[in-house]
């Protein structure tokens, strides 16, 4: 991004923040400071922690899971504590990690400063979403230790409403209060893009981040409304007897599951879109290249925003639903893989003619692609209906989302994570230890994964916590493979610890990045720049229009002087 | 033990889903090894500081590309798409000749039931290529019927009937498994599909206890719960005579028309205020929480046999009462511990 | 927000009660109308007519009381974006209800 | 909303423009005038995203109304009947009325120059959603009264009947909880005003609580005909 502005608007990239005004870190250290503060970068650091909380949470399940799995017996869980890990494993996951992971961490910290704003355009709604994400995670975790639930983070009817008895109200309203979190944020994030970008940040000059965040946003508003009154419906049918779903009283529970879907298929494009948007930041500058096709990246996203409301039905092609609706479900099922793939062609043809380095943050961006290309591509799979009705409910589809909402989007966040790091922190991380945790959380996603898909195939149904023998050998791979995951995953817990008390200062710009984000010291004022930043200039400025990107180019934009 | 990498091709379904399946597999790997190849490539070509020839690229280029890819990836998919769809559309329609199984499914096992009466628990006798057509219903949660050898799943639900098809083509044990999470013991909820020649299922149908069929057994009930004292011909009360009825139109009050089949007469037990036949009066009580899912197919099994032609109806009467509990069943099949093992075919024919 | 309505800025209370009141008497004749025409007996029409009316009152609430009429291009925007997503919601999901049913 | 007004009372040496002004809001580089009018413009738009939310929330209600009443179309008349029209119909002409109440208030505070007919109007408005459930509170004891709740005890033989009146007593509850906030929101402004001189006057607060309210209403006028119209002809 090329900027110019009052002499003293920008920061020297290479200076330390010493002597500038204080950053939004230092601005007041009482516990109060944090918890009532509406500054959208310390809101996102108390999503980092409590997502963070959540994730070993809902790893810690997880790793149980996969425990039992290494034996076709049931040997270490009874069944009923399987079915609440795997239900615990699912919730947590899916609503207080996944889904508030990239867009109310990196998004809350970088929408503001990607497009020169000094804060969302509702900084008290920002700290209400947290307090929203926070008690209905706590209302879920209360329901965890007073029991658990049994039912699937998919709460099918009638077995959530009248046959399950474990704590589903609690989870159902713990679910439904973090909707209302998201919704905040989505409108928050809708209004700040449309009202608060800086003189001359027209909509295509918007990084590809800003514009994830803008399309998540959408599904954000228009589809957890859904959820949260599906989720309603079920909490009125268990707690009040209110028989909307009800087989026995002429009830449908397919209604249920189109209802349910209608948000959980959009949600799973919430959860990668932030991870493409994230992903073409790092893809861009360790390239050192313009985007390949920067319109076509934003009408791609824009696209899979809205198409990806069309296809919830490829989740339910077994379920009794009509075999006509079905076949306009799988259509648009496919329609919605082609924006999908450009984006993968255009992250490929970015590559080409780079300046190609491999820091952390790429390795995290490229496994991305590769990870995202597989899960895209066993989507097929699943968009085609013969293949759907075997692999529906068996290990084929777990690989299948977890390769996207896993592989791909957690992948995307660490590498957004590390990328961001020192901007967010003001230290630098060991990056030999940070490159390592990258190539190990590849090799040990795909050996836990792959098997499933094999596993799938061949029949074995998900939520079994006992099996067919012959099941046995790909589950341990796929055991083994988690270990390595569990592994991977907690070192960068330990090595960011490290950064945040040892660490090196960071310099404004390390990565030589071209995004106005960069343009301020590390970490950022509350105000986010010294004076008001002006866009002359479209993303991703790496190099001059028509010229080859070369070696040491970078260190010229980022002056300030190029524009 | 190494595993296999294919499931067991066992139905003519499969052999469809497989061929899908193997050239959607085939496509990805190209697609994958496409965008791996080139991103090794770029990368290691275009490494920083490599002496790699980096001209601009002329702008034509990425447009055409853009265009190019897209309109690659549109034509793929819908091809596969047809491809997929076609196959589909051809699995929809039931071979008329069809043997017909009832399957009602509770938590946690399956209870079949072949239309001459043979009952099993969490195992299926079918004979090979012969096409056979499961009626399914739930008496609690959703349960879903999967054998992954026939690539057949389809969720059976609660008061409501799901249908599924298919042809055998090899003989065998293969697994029944659940793949609706139905609770506890979900992963219990195993049978075995046993497929036979004709001769041997033959044999094994006759080996079978005596049981009702389901057409005798709905016969029973329509007199012992007093479907008779309406629906019966010279009964005092005015109802519509049920003989001859079946998949014939019925008219109906307000004008319009429904067919006698399977799901209208079970809605006219439970409901019977919402589909009122034309001319009569709306008398019939609701037997909802009276007549439970199989007591309900049975009596739609008797009101079949009573023919789609007009006929004159039997007279009522008792019919014999028979055991119709299977001797010797075991709760739950073997196929249910996992490791147990698995009976021989031959063993299979005349086990119980 | 628009020129037409500071054009108006100088108006009375009165020319302000004018201008809602009409829409006020026009949805209780629609009210009184809907409740008349739930007696019609002719069954599905009636339920039509129910809905229509509803539709009509909404859209009079919407673009006069809401001043949609006088929003801006953006604001009606996302009044349509709420609209077509309820309507995709509707479509794909009668589309399989409706198709289950006639096949019963 | 017009710049020209507010330009106005900058030139008059209106004190309080600042101190109305909220971050970011007040960060924008731009003169006062027009960083308070996009604030307001943001306030607008923000709610109308969230109103746009909102119309997902019902929306998903009205469809499983919708689907429920499709496959049970006796049972829903048979239950239809049951409810009462007239607390039924007394309710929609009140939040009617309580719309146009709303909506005169919120464009006198925008034109800023009425605060009496604006402070009446909040008042009405307030008054008319607590008539509103008070009748509604009427209707309920009623309906429990002929065993509509459903359960064991339900009144009606139809077993889908219930999912009508499941459906009934969700959304009326739901519905009287977004009218409950209304009100107070409502209150809070009237409140601040008749404390305040100026509090009101061009405050978005105003506009964006009328357009919730006014949502809240149209949620009202598609549920008069969904719970009490149907089977009334029968």
């Amino acid at each position: 991004m090329s900027t110019t502005a009052s002499p003293t608007g920008l920061a020297d990239p290479d200076e330390l923040d010493l002597r500038l005004p204080v950053s939004y870190l230092a601005d007041g250290h009482s516990v109060r400071s944090w918890l009532l503060t509406t500054d959208h970068k310390r809101i996102a650091i108390l999503y980092a922690v409590t997502i963070t909380l959540f994730f070993f949470i809902g790893g810690a399940a997880a790793t149980l899971v996969r425990l039992e799995l290494a034996t076709p017996e049931a040997d270490l869980l009874r069944a009923d504590t399987y079915n609440k890990l795997f239900t615990l494993h699912g919730v947590v996951m899916v609503w207080f990690f996944l889904i508030p992971s990239i867009p109310n961490t990196l998004g809350n910290f970088l929408v503001p400063l990607m497009i020169g704003a000094r804060d969302v355009a509702f900084p008290k709604l920002n700290l209400i979403s947290w307090y929203l994400n926070v008690g209905g995670g706590s209302l879920a975790v209360a329901a965890l230790l007073l029991g658990g639930v049994d039912t699937g983070w998919t709460f099918y009817v009638p077995y959530s409403t009248v046959f399950s008895n474990t704590w589903v109200s609690l989870t159902v309203l713990g679910v439904f209060t973090t909707g209302f979190s998201s919704i905040a944020t989505g409108v928050n994030f809708i209004a700040t893009i449309h009202l608060l970008r800086a003189p001359g940040m027209t909509w295509f000059r918007l990084p590809l981040f800003v514009w994830a965040m803008y399309t998540t946003s959408l599904m954000f508003v228009l589809a957890t409304p859904v959820l949260a009154v599906t989720l309603l419906l079920v909490f009125a049918e268990r707690t009040f007897g209110l028989p909307i779903f009800d087989p026995a009283r002429g009830g449908d529970p397919i209604l249920f599951q189109h209802l349910f879907w209608f948000y959980s298929h959009p949600a799973v494009y919430i959860m990668v879109l932030p991870a493409m948007g994230v992903v073409s930041e790092l893809i861009t500058c360790f390239a050192r290249r313009k985007v390949f096709g920067y319109s076509f990246m934003v009408y791609a996203l824009v696209a899979i925003a809205v198409i990806g409301f069309f296809t919830w039905g490829h989740h339910m092609f077994t379920s009794g639903m009509s075999p006509y609706a079905a076949l306009v479900f799988s259509f648009l099922s496919f329609v919605v893989a082609v924006p999908s793939a450009i984006k993968v062609f255009n992250w490929t043809g970015t590559l080409y003619r780079g300046q190609v380095g491999f820091e952390s943050p790429m390795l995290y961006a490229l496994g991305f692609v590769g990870l995202f290309t597989l899960g895209g591509l066993t989507g097929l799979f699943l968009a085609s209906i013969p293949v759907d009705v075997h692999v529906q409910d068996t290990y084929f589809v777990v690989a299948h989302f977890h390769y996207i909402m896993v592989g791909a989007s957690v992948s995307a966040y660490f590498g957004g994570l590390h990328f961001w790091w020192p901007k967010i922190t003001g230290r630098t991380y060991p990056e030999t230890w940070a490159r390592f945790a990258a190539i190990l959380m590849f090799f040990g996603f795909n050996l836990t994964f792959f098997p499933q898909f094999i596993a799938g195939y061949l029949g074995m149904p998900r939520r079994y916590h006992a099996y067919p023998p012959e099941f046995q050998i790909w589950n341990v791979l796929s055991s083994a493979g988690a270990a390595v995951l569990a592994v991977a995953y907690l070192m960068p817990l330990g090595y960011l610890t490290w950064s945040l008390l040892f660490g090196e200062r960071a310099t404004n710009n390390p990565w030589d990045a071209s995004g106005l984000e960069w343009r301020t010291t590390s970490p950022p004022p509350r105000q986010n720049f010294f004076g008001s930043p002006r866009i002359q200039g479209g993303p991703y400025n790496y190099h001059p229009e028509g010229v080859a990107p070369v070696h040491d180019q970078p260190r010229l934009p980022s002056r300030g002087s190029l524009t | 033990m190494v595993g296999r990498l294919m499931p067991e091709t066992a139905s003519l379904q499969a052999l469809l889903t497989d061929r899908i399946f193997i050239g959607l597999t085939i496509a990805s790997a190209v697609i994958l090894a496409l965008v791996i190849g080139l991103i090794l490539v770029f990368s290691i070509r275009f490494r920083r500081g490599s002496k790699a020839n980096r001209h601009p690229l002329p702008e034509i280029v990425s447009r055409e590309f853009e265009i190019g890819w897209t309109a690659a990836t549109i034509f793929l998919f819908v091809f596969v798409f047809w491809w997929a769809a076609s196959a589909e559309i051809g699995a929809y329609s039931v071979p008329p000749d069809a043997i017909e199984i009832h399957v009602v499914a509770k938590q946690w096992m399956w209870k079949t039931q072949a239309s001459n009466g043979a009952r099993e628990i969490n195992e299926l006798h079918v004979p090979v290529n012969k096409p056979v057509k499961l009626i399914m219903t739930s008496q609690d949660v959703i349960h879903s019927f999967f054998v992954p050898a026939f690539r057949l799943k389809r969720d059976v639900l609660p008061d409501q009937q799901t249908e599924a098809w298919f042809q055998a083509t090899k003989t065998g044990t293969f697994h029944l498994l659940c793949t609706e999470y139905c609770g506890t013991d979900h992963a219990r909820m195993l049978g075995r599909v046993i497929v036979m020649e004709p001769e041997a299922y033959a044999s094994w149908l006759s080996a079978q206890p005596e049981g009702d069929d389901l057409a005798h057994q709905g016969e029973r009930l329509f007199s012992e719960r007093g479907c008779a004292g309406c629906h019966a011909p010279g009964s005092a009360v005015h109802a519509p005579n049920l003989a001859g009825i079946w998949e014939r139109p019925v008219h109906l009050e307000g004008g319009h028309f429904a067919t006698a089949d399977a799901a209208y007469i079970r809605d006219s037990i439970l409901q019977p205020k919402r589909d009122v036949v034309a001319g009569y009066a709306p008398v019939m009580p609701s037997y909802a929480g009276l007549l439970d899912d199989g007591e309900i197919q049975a009596i739609t099994a008797y009101i079949r046999a009573l023919g789609s032609e007009p006929v004159s109806v039997r007279e009522p009467g008792t019919p014999q009462v028979r055991s119709n509990v299977p001797g010797g069943v075991r709760e739950r099949s073997p196929a249910m511990v996992p490791g147990a093992p698995v009976l021989d075919e031959n063993e299979a024919g005349g086990s119980r | 927000m628009s020129e037409e309505a500071e054009s108006k800025s100088t108006e009375t209370p009165g020319a302000l009660w004018r201008r809602n009141l009409w829409v006020w008497a026009a949805l209780m004749l629609l009210l009184a109308l809907s409740t008349w025409a739930a007696y019609w007996p002719y069954g599905r029409i009636d339920t039509a007519v129910g809905f229509g009316i509803a539709g009509a009152k909404t859209a009079l609430v919407a673009l006069v009381f809401m001043q949609l009429k006088h929003a801006s291009g953006l604001v009606r925007v996302v009044a349509a974006c709420g609209l077509f997503w309820a309507a995709i919601l509707f479509a794909l999901t009668l589309a399989d209800v409706l198709s289950r049913m006639a096949n019963r | 909303m017009s710049r020209a007004d507010v330009e106005a009372c900058l030139r008059e040496g209106h004190p309080d423009i600042e101190a109305r002004m909220r971050e970011p809001w007040s960060d924008l580089e731009t003169d006062h005038a027009t960083a308070f009018a996009r604030q307001r413009d943001g306030a607008a738009f923000g709610i109308w995203v969230f109103l746009a939310s909102e119309v997902l929330f019902f929306g998903a209600l009205f469809l499983t109304y919708t689907a429920a009443r499709l496959a049970n179309q006796e049972a829903f008349a048979a239950a239809g009947r049951e409810t009462n029209i007239v607390f039924g119909t007394l309710n929609t002409a009140i939040l009617l009325t309580s719309s146009l109440t709303m909506a005169v208030a919120s464009q006198a505070a925008d034109k800023g120059l009425f605060r009496r007919l604006t402070l009446w109007c909040l008042a009405a408005t307030a008054v008319f959603g607590l008539a509103f459930l008070v009748v509604k509170g009427f209707e309920y004891r009623e309906d429990i009264e002929k065993h509509l709740v459903p359960g064991a005890h339900f009144a009606l033989s139809q077993a889908p009947a219930q999912i009508f009146f499941g459906f009934y007593w969700l959304v009326t509850v739901v519905h009287a909880i977004h009218l409950s906030i209304g009100i107070a929101l409502v209150t809070r402004l009237a409140v601040m005003g008749w404390r305040d001189v100026d509090f009101l006057k061009e405050n978005p607060q105003v506009e964006v609580t009328a357009l919730y309210w006014h949502l809240v209403d149209v949620v009202w006028i598609f549920l008069y005909p969904m719970l009490y119209l149907p089977g009334r002809s029968g």
